[in-house]
């Protein structure tokens, strides 16, 4: 299985990616979110969603990590 | 087999629910014509064992683990190696998911060559 | 903790926790942001809690004090991204007005501070969220793995 | 109401996920303004889903673009390929709206009893409305990465859930295995998003679709994407986890971590019909589908005969059910490049899978909360320990036989007509298909008879002679599944032409999937 | 270097998948495990980080950028994105260890298992 992926990616070629749709981000992300980092402008604006969503999953985690560790009534039981 | 009717245009739940109310109704007739003779808290509704004590309100219940015990002990050959293979190991599910993976992997590959 | 680790963290603490807030309040300008900013300020509380230990800051610290201060950030965010819910959610409201509007020119630049919109708002709002969410982690697990039982 | 319904796709995320974040503040101040807060939520956003649904149905697609100008600018001016998130909400979408909302509005409202006498409810809220979150997410969302996202929400919050009654070895047992399950399985789609990306820089599942060769990258991806959610979505022979993790988790929550698992498949057959579509190799993947569905059908119910645990027994049954499913799309899928046998059969073979769908999720809803109730009152899941219970507990019976003929395929009810209607079509396939399907069915009723026998009749048992019925608010969570289910039972037909037709429909026009967002391009 | 066969960063993500699978695969010790978890999700953001490479590009960071093509943006937000919801979930499943060591006193997948058949 491994292998095959291997096999597959080396034949897909490094450093020339296609980029229609990072050239827009690139050109555009100045002048339509008024950030200089292009990457900070897609994290929140072009893809600020999934941002929320990341944020939401540290939230999650955070809320797990604290109900798991709750104070519980009474001993443990096995 | 050009065009098919589609299977909801014949099947109708209120007349399945209908013929049910009256096969009800037809069973309650037929009970109420029965003759009621017996009389409650006498011997007349109470177990009788060929003469024996019947056994405990608690044993006569039939627990869970005794249904269905031929037809486990029946298909033994094939229960044995089942319930064996959901050991509960979590490494065990992922061992299965790489092996599903590679096999439609293959099978993928494959169909697409010939 | 030895005393030299207990000093050269009470060294470090200050610059720690200060980079990490650069880190955040220039997110639009340089690499960085809310995320990478929260995690810096959070590895300074790790840093403590291997320090002085998770009982002592915990009684600087609680627990509930600091998961607010997370709802707060995660709400502050979705009401940032509810801002712009009169076009469209997640929309950039504040582009072209008086606070952080400023557009910059295209290309390279020395970069200014009061630019990107609702961006430098959302990276202090995910900053928040990520600092305190970190330090829960960081602060119950340490307090549930250590020998002191506090909590029963 | 136009505003209310333009935006309600984001609507519909975005307010559970508010009420998330306000939960915690909220119950600070008191336990029953959080209760009224997560009640409201859910409310609303059923409210919105519906009214979403009846303007879906009258309009078609709806887009939702995330952060541009207007809603509808799906691609920037003067370019060729989307930039932002997109939500597309079609027919298939809506449909497991409905489905979601609905359980988690029930399950939610069970709860509110259920865990009463447990710590940390601040916690376990919020974490419920996260789970429906994750679910509405992944199945509004028009976009790769942000299906992984919506993924992990849900996979996070679920095996939380499930582990919440730390107190038990086997609830964190549960969750445990549940997290890494989906955490393997959520990376695998994240990988197969990152081959997409290396080939096309689309993250658009509209525009990926477009753009799709179907080349040997895309055959790794395929298989990486199937894989993943048919574990996810508990088909054998990948199904180990779901015993585990639906035995332990508290009650309100089974029936929305069994919602979840539909809200995968959902995902599954997304990924199947929309993105891939003409491109697939469809006969293959389907049959694959199929294979699947038959080995869930058959090993699910025969280890579900198996069980002395209750609830084990009825998570064993989501397994077999969900082969029904399988098997009615996957019928459906090896047909796909066959338009006369897609229109003779095919169509309705999709169909009858959907209308399981959303069947099963209301009838095995019900049971698993059948299950849990009596879990609550006597304090074990063993049948072997059980007896005389229909004494007692008197609605509790009534909805588990109504959940149990349901989902055995008794007529009049709805469990038969989405079985006949997939016995129709896999039979014009291949008559195995059906024989086999039918079997399972009778075994099904055979298991759930002994549920029955065993927990319900029999005489009074004197431990259990203080158990009464349960409280007022698990009935009515109950008595809102069970509702659902005797009205679909009633209407088929008005439920099919409605919401499972336009379902189905559009999960076979890949076409106007892509026209939403890429305009004709 | 461009488009030459040896992909050095492909041949590292593809190792760094094999030995994290070998890793959940064979390691019955769940610490382990979700070591394994880890290097599969280090794999992953590897592979997403690389695919945004252009040859000889810089950050796509315009204050006081050299001259020069940039590389691309999006992959770099979505290894952030996935990086924030890797530590997310290894924090709950190590939690979830700790408090299957304090119930069973085993973190041995085999032994410390409730649930079964």
């Amino acid at each position: 299985m491994v292998f095959l992926v291997a096999l597959a990616l080396l034949t897909h070629p490094f450093g020339h990616p296609p980029s229609q749709m990072d050239d827009y981000i690139i050109e555009n992300a100045q002048s339509e979110t008024g950030a200089n980092n292009a990457v900070t402008a897609v994290v929140f604006d072009y893809r600020g969603f999934d941002t929320l969503g990341e944020a939401t999953i540290l939230f999650t985690a955070v809320t797990a990590v604290v109900m798991l560790f709750r104070k519980r009534k009474g001993e443990i039981t096995k | 087999m050009a065009t098919s009717v589609p299977t909801l245009d014949y099947w109708a739940p209120l007349v399945c629910l209908i013929a049910f109310v009256i096969l009800i109704a037809v069973t309650y007739l037929f009970r109420s014509r029965g003759r009621k003779q017996y009389k409650k808290g006498t011997a007349q509704t109470e177990i009788f064992l060929s003469g024996e004590e019947p056994p405990d309100t608690e044993e006569r219940h039939i627990r869970a683990y005794n249904i269905y015990w031929g037809f486990f002990q029946g298909l033994k050959r094939y229960y044995d190696p089942t319930i064996k293979a959901h050991s509960g190991i979590i490494n065990d599910y992922i061992i299965w998911l790489i092996a599903l993976m590679s096999i439609t992997a293959v099978i993928l590959t494959i169909v697409s060559l010939t | 903790m030895s005393k030299i680790v207990r000093t050269i963290a009470n060294l470090l603490i200050f610059p720690i926790l200060t980079f990490g807030l650069y880190i955040i309040m220039h997110g639009h300008l340089t690499p960085g942001g809310g995320f990478q900013g929260g995690a810096v300020f959070a590895s300074g509380v790790a840093l403590l809690v291997v320090a002085f230990g998770s009982y002592n800051i915990q009684k600087r610290l609680k627990e509930h004090h600091l998961s607010i201060l997370e709802s707060s950030g995660a709400l502050m965010f979705i009401g940032l991204a509810f801002g712009g819910m009169a076009i469209v959610f997640f929309y950039n409201f504040l582009v072209g007005s008086p606070i952080f509007g400023r557009i910059p020119p295209s290309g390279p630049n020395p970069g200014d501070m009061w630019t990107g919109g609702v961006i430098p708002l959302m990276n202090v709002a995910v900053g928040l969220k990520v600092i305190a969410g970190l330090s829960v982690i960081v602060l119950v697990m340490a307090l549930a793995c250590s020998k002191v039982k506090i909590e029963e | 109401m136009d505003a209310l319904v333009i935006h309600s796709p984001i609507l519909i995320i975005a307010i559970p996920l508010l009420a998330a974040f306000l939960t915690p503040l909220i119950s600070k101040a008191s336990n029953r303004a959080r209760d009224v807060l997560v009640i409201a939520a859910l409310a609303f956003t059923e409210f919105l889903v519906i009214v979403l649904a009846k303007d879906i149905y009258l309009t078609g697609i709806h887009v939702y673009t995330l952060g541009a100008s207007s809603p509808i600018v799906t691609i920037p001016e003067q370019y060729m390929v989307p930039v932002r998130i997109i939500l597309e909400v079609d027919a298939m979408s809506i449909f497991a709206g409905i489905m979601s909302a609905t359980v988690c509005l029930a399950g939610a409202i069970y709860s509110l009893s259920c865990v009463r006498e447990e710590t940390g409810k601040d916690r376990f809220y919020t974490l419920l409305l996260l789970l429906t979150v994750g679910q509405l997410g992944m199945e509004f969302t028009g976009d790769m990465f942000n299906l992984f996202v919506f993924l992990e929400i849900l996979s996070i919050s679920g095996a939380a859930l499930a582990a919440f009654r730390t107190r038990f070895a086997d609830a964190v047992e549960g969750g445990f295995k549940y997290m890494v399950i989906s955490s393997v399985g959520a990376l695998l789609v994240l990988f197969a998003t990152g081959i997409f990306y290396a080939q096309y820089n689309l993250l658009n599942i509209a525009a990926l679709a477009q753009a799709m060769q179907y080349t040997m990258l895309d055959k790794i991806a395929l298989t990486l994407l199937v894989i993943a959610f048919l574990m996810k979505s508990g088909g054998v022979p990948l199904h180990w986890w779901v015993p585990d993790t639906y035995t332990p988790a508290p009650a309100g929550v089974s029936p929305m971590i069994y919602s979840a698992t539909l809200a995968c498949m959902y995902a599954l057959y997304r990924i199947c019909f929309t993105l891939y579509g003409v491109a697939l190799n469809a006969a293959t993947i389907g049959w694959i589908v199929i294979i699947a569905g038959v080995l869930s059908m058959f090993v699910g119910v025969t280890m579900a005969l198996h069980q002395s645990d209750v609830k084990r027994l009825m998570a064993y049954h989501v397994i077999s059910q969900g082969g029904y499913m399988l098997l009615g799309v996957g019928v459906g899928l090896a047909v796909l490049d066959n338009p006369e046998a897609l229109a003779t059969y095919g169509r309705e073979a999709i169909s009858g899978g959907l209308f399981h769908v959303i069947n099963h999720a209301f009838f095995k809803g019900l049971l698993l909360l059948t299950g849990e109730a009596l879990f609550y009152r006597l304090g074990t899941r063993d049948l072997n320990k059980m007896g005389g219970m229909a004494r007692n507990m008197k609605f509790t019976c009534v909805f588990f036989l109504i959940g149990a003929l349901a989902i055995s395929g008794v007529p009049p009810l709805n469990g038969f007509a989405s079985k006949l209607m997939i016995y129709e079509a896999a039979y014009q396939l291949n008559p195995i298909l059906t024989i086999v399907a039918m079997i399972v069915s009778i075994i099904t009723l055979a298991s759930f008879t002994k549920v029955f026998q065993s927990a319900y009749t029999g005489p009074a048992l004197s431990q259990y002679k203080d158990v009464k019925e349960v409280p007022m608010s698990m009935l009515i969570g109950m008595g809102i599944l069970a509702g659902a289910t005797i009205f679909f039972s009633l209407f088929p037909s008005l439920v099919v032409n409605t919401i499972i037709y336009p379902a189905a429909d559009a999960l076979i026009d890949q076409a106007a999937y892509i026209n939403a967002v890429m305009g004709g391009v | 270097m461009t488009g030459s066969i040896f992909n050095i960063p492909f041949l590292a993500v593809a190792a760094l998948v094999g030995i994290a699978l070998y890793i959940i695969m064979s390691q019955r010790n769940l610490i382990k495990l979700v070591m394994g978890i880890t290097i599969l999700e280090s794999a992953v953001n590897l592979f997403l980080v690389t695919l945004g490479y252009r040859g000889g590009g810089v950050a796509p960071i315009f204050t006081n950028a050299p001259e020069g093509i940039m590389v691309l943006p999006v992959p770099q937000a979505l290894t952030l994105t996935s990086i924030v919801i890797g530590v997310a979930v290894t924090a709950l499943m190590l939690s979830m260890i700790v408090l299957t060591y304090r119930h069973t006193g085993d973190i041995d997948a085999e032994k410390s298992r409730q649930m079964k058949g």
